[in-house]
């Protein structure tokens, strides 16, 4: 393997992780202040298609971003009555989620854009582009550091920067602010946050509509920057791994970028089938290749990542009188 | 002092929760610097009343007024708005937050933590001078004891500078030492015009700290009493409803022969560390052998390996068998087949599954008993209902219904339900971890009973208790541990609580005289997470 | 102390909640209702959007639960849902989260497929027994290895099983495609299976009683199986030691080790119950329907269990009665397709608000009604006072 | 009236079964009658809705998709007098009402790969293909014989996007492999992957390489940017079907290039793509298939691919 294949693998890597990084972190902030969030998967799907939608009746992507934040933090909302406000169980509700999402996607763009589930495709303003870093041309040619900042550090969407900011501020006010202690008091102990004085519900509001913009960021990413234009089920399982990399990073926002990365990483892989033969010095067959992201997980997982222990109320809804 | 304003008054306070009514028509008056004791049977709703004024709990109806004038506590950031502060029975820590964090947490300073975790810094250090509240600022809560737990808790109330303090049960879980420490600084506090609230079951604390004290009934004050001009037993009765025998009465005893008998019994925790280093006991026939000893010095292990759910090396033998330390018949189902049984010391995580019925609770352990069987595949679920009416009726739970949850009962009636299949049982050897922990006088009197009526029956019973009245009152032999090894065994009317105080302490010269910083010393040095696993 | 009597907990509340799920998808199809060009009012426009409803609905019921017909479909889509769900139920009770019934489901079609094409059955009966025991030896296998996994290794068994669907799913594919597939077959499928090993269905079996139902539908004697399922893990739950021992671990893991139940042997036993139930799906959509191993044989039914287990609350009543639930959904919801030009995705919603209402916000139901029952007794007590 | 069912994948797969929706629709346009149809959700339904139609009248019965074959077999028998269509499927023995049409995908593919070969400067082109099935190994077998015949030493990179239903519909994939392939040196690429093609053709055009559409005339969708696309007129067999109503012939109908059931799609958005040189060629090996002088191996004869392996 060349550095030019590696500098493309890791850039493949970059792009594949960015949905995932988004929608872990949301689910980091949704499960550390105690709500468990299967529904991540719904929401990004929600927003992918909102955010399409819209940018592309406006032709602003800017307005399609904010559309999708809406969708998916309307489907957080609603994550949020069931779970805080009516105590209910967090699994069924984020089901829920998924199927809602799913359907009311596909009937919607059905009943606007009657192009069979799609929305149209995206052009110009209506997408996020590739931003090209200062100097990425002039360095091209650099050798070594050249192609790593022009090729793998430059040239991504504007929202592959904003995830990846995510990460340190994600952890700046999860470790540095008041509201992150709150924030992670609430997971492991509401009562305690209750006796404090501080209110448990709205901090778990709080927490939920966080995880809401962040998915909806994830799937504005998946239809108006990766893609340009929403197709049904587009999220395709992604919302799934990027719970199973949450509880990889165990609920750890640098351990989540090093996570999805990683998942990133099997992602291109797969793609390159070329490489992994180079590699290891012989063919993959096709379906192994296929699988191997997700032997490669477990293999990780029992080989060196150990026990992950989960917010100690997650899950539970707060009931302090029954 | 008389035309003064009451620092609290509630006036007409009632709660439900659902059918239940917790507090009817509650009012009471504390003054200002006083405090003011409550006592009640498990359940009477002391919890509830305290939960109410302190914002946790909305009340249905009545009044609060603070320092005469009315409050209006709609939630516990009023209730700290206005002075109040709680440390609660079960304590509102999280776990995995240092000291300092969990602290500061709801009383920040600001958006940012940092100027804020060094305010409380130097606070922490001013208090500490203040009213030697000493705690390690960075560690985290799950690392230290229940002693330093309750600490943090009452630092976070003065953090927050209450002038009124709620204890609700604050010695249930404490050494003497530790509980002498919290009296200590309650009455620096007291001395500092501080109102203090303290509800607990014993009747000593209340005699010896209180300047007032109130009863609670079944949802109801039934009096209000100044503690000087009252008795225990007067309390009890109040309380109970009926004269309550305030000691343990029981024959001497008549040791038969060896039932346990361990040699060199040895346990290390996961991190390696050895928790039992060398154990030696015998329990016979008849007898009861108290275990004394400052929590985390090894009795938990002790019971638990003996038990059949820790492993240890040595050697264990009942009625001259021996018994597996380790392996795959040391476990409980083992244990209890070669007739041990085990009242554990943490009833609600170990004795019983809280979600489960009463009946459930009273299979458990002993779900493959012959009589819990219908036939070789399915069991008995009436004639385990049938038992366990049968059981609850004899000990005397209330409410009798074997199919009520386990959490739906009070403390003392979730160890009465533990106790019943236990000691029901007939076993050979009966392990008693914290019999009467939280429990209230009545109960506490009847479980006394239970226990002394087995040893006459020529059970062996192993008790482990860090209360030091309930060992020298129950045992006939008491056996001291400190650090993991046995000190020395004593009789118990050759003793006193002084001697074992020193050996509990590690110093076996119990001749000579000790200061109190040598004792101390000697404690840390035993140690630094003494009482962790309660 | 319970607040409400029994049966407004068991029945009053799922009801309230389900007619609530209903409204609203009434309300989802008035939206994308078709209104012919000849209603021109406003009036007209809603009239003919609420007759289109009340179309749908009647459609729905009708054509799930009008004939034996759809009686006939209603079951088999139940059936799959039984297995999942209650594999799903099974491990809840140890509190383990199994996701992968759907790969569990899939071995279990493998298991099924190994054993009808390469054992010559004498009689359906003998097949059956012996593809179920193929199919949930598979489906055990296959949620074992999480379970070890996690109890020697540490790995969450969320993750692993999660993975292991994307890993069965590999497999499969390379085995139908790469093997199993017939010389020349474009179809991705194993051959058809001997006639001997074909299932009779519900027809075949009410037949002899002089029953009549429908021909065509694909129930089957699985139906039964499921059933006996249902009462065979009802049985194990809360009448047997093993089922106290799973229920105990799953309500205290300090409990249980203080009462000497093993982590290691609960676990592994829960996930190889459930695994096994998984796989035994395949008897039933492999055996009994298609009588072929395809691709995708499992259609997200591994999915449908989890909520279906969440919504019979784990217990295998409750189970039993949210599978049908859920056939009735996927039935009803083909009828409208057939006969309406709905799209199919507004049976996804409204299976997702069936979901969100009868096992999310059922305590918007369920408060209101609590304390309408609190007042009602306090009134008593006050007038028997 | 005649009805129509449509295969897992839905109406709107923007693949086949969206092309036998056109052409029911210009059938219903042209005569103004009507049709029926149903998505299906779930494979038990295949002969639940063979039957209802059958029962309700419907005829013919138009289905998509090989995996109708099986259960339209079983269910043809007990409606003797409905005649039932079906498309893409094989069948070793087909019952008198039954019309089996399939069609030569790996010759369409075949043109569509030499164009690709001749387009390609960099001498390396892609396939990538959706769920991995022998109908899109079939697809991908054509296209390299026709790039091979083209220029032997032309290297094929092949991609499966995955081995579930999602495979079809998860364009970010698609995009990834694109790329994958671009920087392996790929810049022409052929998506045989339902929607995930749609992921497939907009990362070819954004990074200005050739792209090859699938099943209907995918061209418009970037012009200038796609080179083909590879016809498989399944709307006209639909169109043709309900034309001929209930009396139409029977048996087994093969569409290859005779039949114009396959081809490469020409219009004004890749006229300037391909030359009159390329043309040719692809019109001369065309006639040579049609006149049985050139054979071009179908995966399925013996589940592997002379040009490419998978
Ligand atoms: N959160 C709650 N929900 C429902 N019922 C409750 C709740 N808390 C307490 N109760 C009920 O209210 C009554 C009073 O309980 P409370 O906790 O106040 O008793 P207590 O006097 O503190 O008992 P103990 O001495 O055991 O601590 C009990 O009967 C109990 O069943
Ligand atoms: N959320 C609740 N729902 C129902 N009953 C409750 C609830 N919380 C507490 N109770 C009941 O309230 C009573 C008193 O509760 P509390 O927490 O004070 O326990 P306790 O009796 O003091 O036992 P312990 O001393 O061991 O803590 C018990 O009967 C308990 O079961
Ligand atoms: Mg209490
Ligand atoms: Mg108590």
């Amino acid at each position: 393997m060349d550095y030019m294949t590696l500098i493309q693998l890791l850039d493949s890597s970059v792009r594949l992780a960015t949905p995932l990084l988004l929608a872990c972190l949301a689910g980091l902030f949704s499960e550390r202040a105690g709500i468990f969030d299967i529904g991540l998967e719904g929401k990004m799907l929600a927003a992918a298609f909102f955010s399409a939608a819209l940018a592309s009746v406006t032709g602003s992507v800017w307005l399609g971003l904010l559309a999708g934040i809406g969708a998916s933090l309307m489907l957080s909302a609603l994550h949020g009555v069931a779970s805080i406000t009516f105590r209910g169980n967090q699994l069924i509700s984020g089901v829920a989620i998924n199927f809602l999402a799913a359907g009311m996607t596909v009937l919607i763009a059905q009943d606007w854009f009657k192009q069979g589930g799609r929305t149209p495709s995206l052009t110009g303003d209506a997408r996020f582009e590739g931003i090209t870093l200062p100097g990425a041309d002039a360095m091209a040619n650099v050798p070594i550091i050249g192609p790593l900042y022009s090729e793998l550090i430059s040239g991504h969407s504007i929202l592959v920067y904003m995830a990846l900011a995510a990460v340190p501020l994600t952890w700046w006010l999860l470790y540095r602010t008041r509201f992150g202690l709150r924030l992670r008091a609430v997971g492991e102990n509401p009562a305690a946050v209750d006796t404090a004085g501080v209110s448990v519900i709205g901090l778990r509001y709080a927490a939920v509509a966080i995880c809401g913009i962040l998915c909806g960021i994830a799937g504005a990413y998946l239809s108006t920057a990766l893609q340009a234009g929403f197709v049904k089920d587009m999220s395709a399982g992604r919302g799934f791994i990027a719970l199973a990399a949450l509880i990889f990073a165990k609920w750890r926002p640098w351990y989540a970028l090093w996570a999805t990365l990683l998942f990133g990483l099997f992602g291109a892989l797969e793609t390159r089938p070329d490489v992994i033969e180079g590699v290891i010095g012989m063919k993959v067959q096709g379906q192994l290749l296929g699988a191997l992201p997700y032997l490669m997980t477990v293999i990780i997982l029992a080989g060196f990542v150990g026990k992950a222990i989960p917010p100690r109320a997650g899950g539970e809804p707060y009931v302090k009188e029954r | 002092m008389a035309n003064q304003a009451p620092a609290i008054e509630l006036k007409g306070i009632s709660k439900a929760f659902g059918p239940v009514q917790a507090n009817k028509d509650i009012s009471i008056r504390v003054m200002p610097g006083t405090i003011h004791g409550i006592i009640g049977e498990n359940g009477a709703g002391k919890s509830t009343l305290m939960s109410i004024l302190y914002g946790f709990y909305k009340a249905d109806a009545g009044e609060i007024f603070i320092g005469g004038t009315k409050a209006n506590i709609t939630d516990s950031q009023a209730a700290i708005a206005s002075g109040i502060g709680m440390v609660f029975q079960h304590f509102k820590l999280v776990e995995n937050f240092t000291v300092l964090e969990n602290i500061i947490l709801g009383a920040e300073d600001g958006k940012l933590l940092k100027p804020s975790l060094a305010k409380a810094r130097r606070t922490l250090i001013e208090l500490a001078n203040d009213y030697g509240l000493n705690v390690e600022p960075d560690a985290l809560v799950q690392d230290i004891g229940v002693g330093m737990q309750q600490r943090v808790e009452i630092l976070k109330a003065l953090y927050r500078q209450a002038d009124i303090l709620i204890l609700d049960e604050p010695t249930g879980v404490l050494t003497p030492a530790e509980a002498d420490q919290l009296f200590r600084i309650l009455g620096r506090l007291r001395s500092e015009g501080k109102t203090i609230i303290l509800i607990t079951h014993k009747l000593r604390e209340i005699m010896e700290t209180t300047d007032t004290v109130s009863v609670m009934r079944r949802g109801e004050m039934t009096a209000t009493v100044k503690t000087s001009e009252t008795s225990p037993a007067e309390l009890a009765e109040l309380m109970v409803g009926r004269k309550v025998l305030l000691r343990v009465d029981k024959k001497p005893a008549t040791p038969g022969d060896v039932v346990l008998d361990v040699k060199n019994l040895k346990v290390k925790d996961e991190k390696g560390v050895e928790r039992l280093r060398g154990i030696d006991l015998q329990v016979r026939a008849g007898e009861i052998v108290g275990i004394a000893g400052v929590a985390g010095n090894g009795q938990s292990e002790l019971l638990e390996v003996l038990g059949g759910y820790q492993d240890g090396t040595g050697e264990l033998r009942l009625n001259g068998q021996p018994l597996d330390l380790s392996g795959r018949h040391s476990d409980g189902q083992s244990r209890r087949a070669r007739g041990v049984a085990h009242v554990p010391e943490d009833r609600q995580r170990e004795g019983l599954i809280m979600n489960f019925h009463a009946w459930e609770n009273t299979a458990f352990g002993y779900h493959h008993d012959a009589p819990y069987q219908k036939n070789a595949m399915l069991m008995d679920n009436a004639a385990i209902k049938a038992d366990t009416a049968e059981k609850m009726e004899r000990f005397d739970v209330r409410p009798p219904d074997p199919n009520l949850a386990a959490k739906n009962f009070s403390g003392g009636n979730q160890q009465k339900i533990v106790l019943a299949r236990e000691i029901e049982r007939n076993p050979d050897l009966l392990l008693i971890g914290q019999p009467t922990r939280g429990v209230d006088i009545g109960a506490i009197e009847f479980i006394h009973q239970q226990i002394v009526a087995l040893r006459d029956q020529g059970k062996a019973i192993l008790l482990v208790s860090v209360e030091l009245e309930e060992i020298l009152a129950l045992s006939d032999r008491i056996a001291v541990m400190f650090d993991g090894q046995v000190m020395g065994e004593r009789m118990p009317d050759q003793t006193d609580e002084k001697e074992l105080g020193l050996l509990m302490a590690g110093i076996t010269d119990t001749a000579n005289a000790h200061s109190v910083e040598e004792i101390e010393e000697n404690l840390a040095h035993a140690g630094g997470d003494a009482g962790k696993e309660v | 102390m319970d607040v409400m009597p029994k049966w407004a907990e068991v029945i009053l509340v799922p009801f309230i909640s389900l007619l609530l799920a209903a409204f609203i998808s009434g309300l989802v199809v008035f939206a994308i209702a078709d209104v012919p060009d000849s209603a021109i009012t406003m009036m007209d426009r809603i009239g003919a959007r609420l007759d289109f409803v009340w179309g749908a609905a009647k459609l729905m019921v009708n054509g799930a639960l009008g004939s034996t017909y759809g009686w006939g479909y209603t079951l088999y889509y139940a059936t799959n849902f039984m297995f999942t769900g209650l594999a799903v139920a099974i491990a809840f009770h140890a509190r383990l989260f199994n996701i992968g019934g759907e790969g569990q489901a899939m071995l279990g079609g493998l298991g099924v497929a190994i054993a009808c094409l390469y054992i010559p059955w004498p009689h359906w009966s003998v097949a059956l027994i012996g593809a179920a025991a193929m199919a949930g030896l598979f489906g055990a296998v296959w949620a074992a290895i999480p379970a070890w996994l996690q109890v020697k290794r540490g790995s969450h068994i969320v993750i692993t099983t999660i993975m292991f669907n994307f890993i069965a799913a590999s497999l499969l594919n390379y085995l139908l495609v790469n093997l199993m597939r017939p010389k020349g077959s474009m179809d991705p499928a194993t051959a058809h299976f001997r006639e001997a090993t074909n299932l009779p269905t519900l027809h075949d079996l009410l037949a002899p009683f002089g029953i009549a139902f429908s021909k065509s539908a694909p129930a089957n004697v699985s139906l039964l199986v499921a059933i006996a399922a249902c009462f065979a893990l009802w049985l194990l739950i809360w009448r047997t030691r093993l089922g106290f021992e799973i229920r105990s671990y799953g309500e205290s893991e300090s409990g249980a080790k203080y009462a000497g139940i093993s982590p290691f042997k609960i676990t592994m036993i829960a996930m190889i119950i459930s695994g096994a139930l998984a796989g035994m799906m395949a008897i039933n959509n492999v055996m009994g329907e298609a009588e072929r191993l395809v691709l995708n044989a499992t259609e997200g039914a591994g999915f449908i269990g989890i909520a279906v287990a969440l919504m019979g609350r784990s217990h295998p009543l409750g189970v039993f009665i949210a599978a049908i639930l859920f056939g009735f959904l996927y039935q009803g919801g083909a009828e409208l397709a057939l006969w309406t030009s709905i799209p199919r995705e507004l049976i996804v919603v409204i299976q997702a608000l069936v979901i969100l209402f009868t096992g999310a916000l059922d305590n918007m139901v369920r408060m209101p009604l609590e304390r309408m029952f609190l007042a009602l007794r306090r009134n008593k007590a006050a007038g028997a006072n | 009236e005649p009805a129509l069912i449509f295969d897992l994948g839905g109406k709107f797969d923007k693949s086949f079964n969206e092309a036998a929706f056109n052409g029911a629709q210009r059938w219903a346009e042209e005569t103004g009658g009507t049709f029926r149809e149903i998505e299906l959700q779930s494979e038990a339904q295949r002969e639940q809705a063979l039957r209802r139609f059958a029962e309700a009248g419907a005829n013919p019965i138009i289905t998509t998709g090989f995996a109708f074959a099986t259960p339209v077999d079983a269910v043809a028998g007990d409606y003797p007098d409905t005649k039932f269509v079906n498309i893409d499927g094989w069948l070793p023995e087909i019952p008198a009402n039954v019309q089996m049409i399939s069609f030569q995908e790996h010759e369409g593919s075949y043109l569509v790969g030499m164009l690709a070969a001749q387009a390609s400067k960099s001498g390396t082109i892609g396939f990538i293909g959706g769920m991995d099935i022998p109908l899109i190994r079939h697809f991908g077998c054509g296209y390299a014989q026709g790039a091979k015949a083209v220029n032997p030493d032309i290297k094929i990179v092949a991609n499966m996007t995955g081995t579930t239903p999602s495979a079809w519909n998860d364009p970010v994939k698609g995009s990834e492999l694109t790329k994958a392939q671009i920087s392996q040196g790929a810049d022409v690429v052929y998506a045989a992957a339902g929607g995930t093609g749609v992921g497939v053709l907009q990362t070819a055009a954004d990074e200005d390489i050739l792209s090859i559409g699938v099943d209907s005339n995918q061209n418009h969708l970037h012009p200038g940017k796609v080179l083909t696309s590879m016809l498989k007129r399944v709307d006209v067999a639909v169109y043709n079907a309900m034309k001929n109503g209930a009396d139409g012939v029977t048996g087994s109908m093969v569409l290859g290039l005779a039949e114009e059931g396959v081809g490469y799609a020409m219009d004004d958005n890749n006229a300037p793509l391909v030359s009159d040189a390329m043309k040719a060629s692809v019109e001369d090996a065309r006639q040579k298939i049609i006149d049985g002088e050139l054979e071009v191996v179908a995966y399925y004869a013996n589940d592997s691919c002379p040009a490419l392996d998978f």
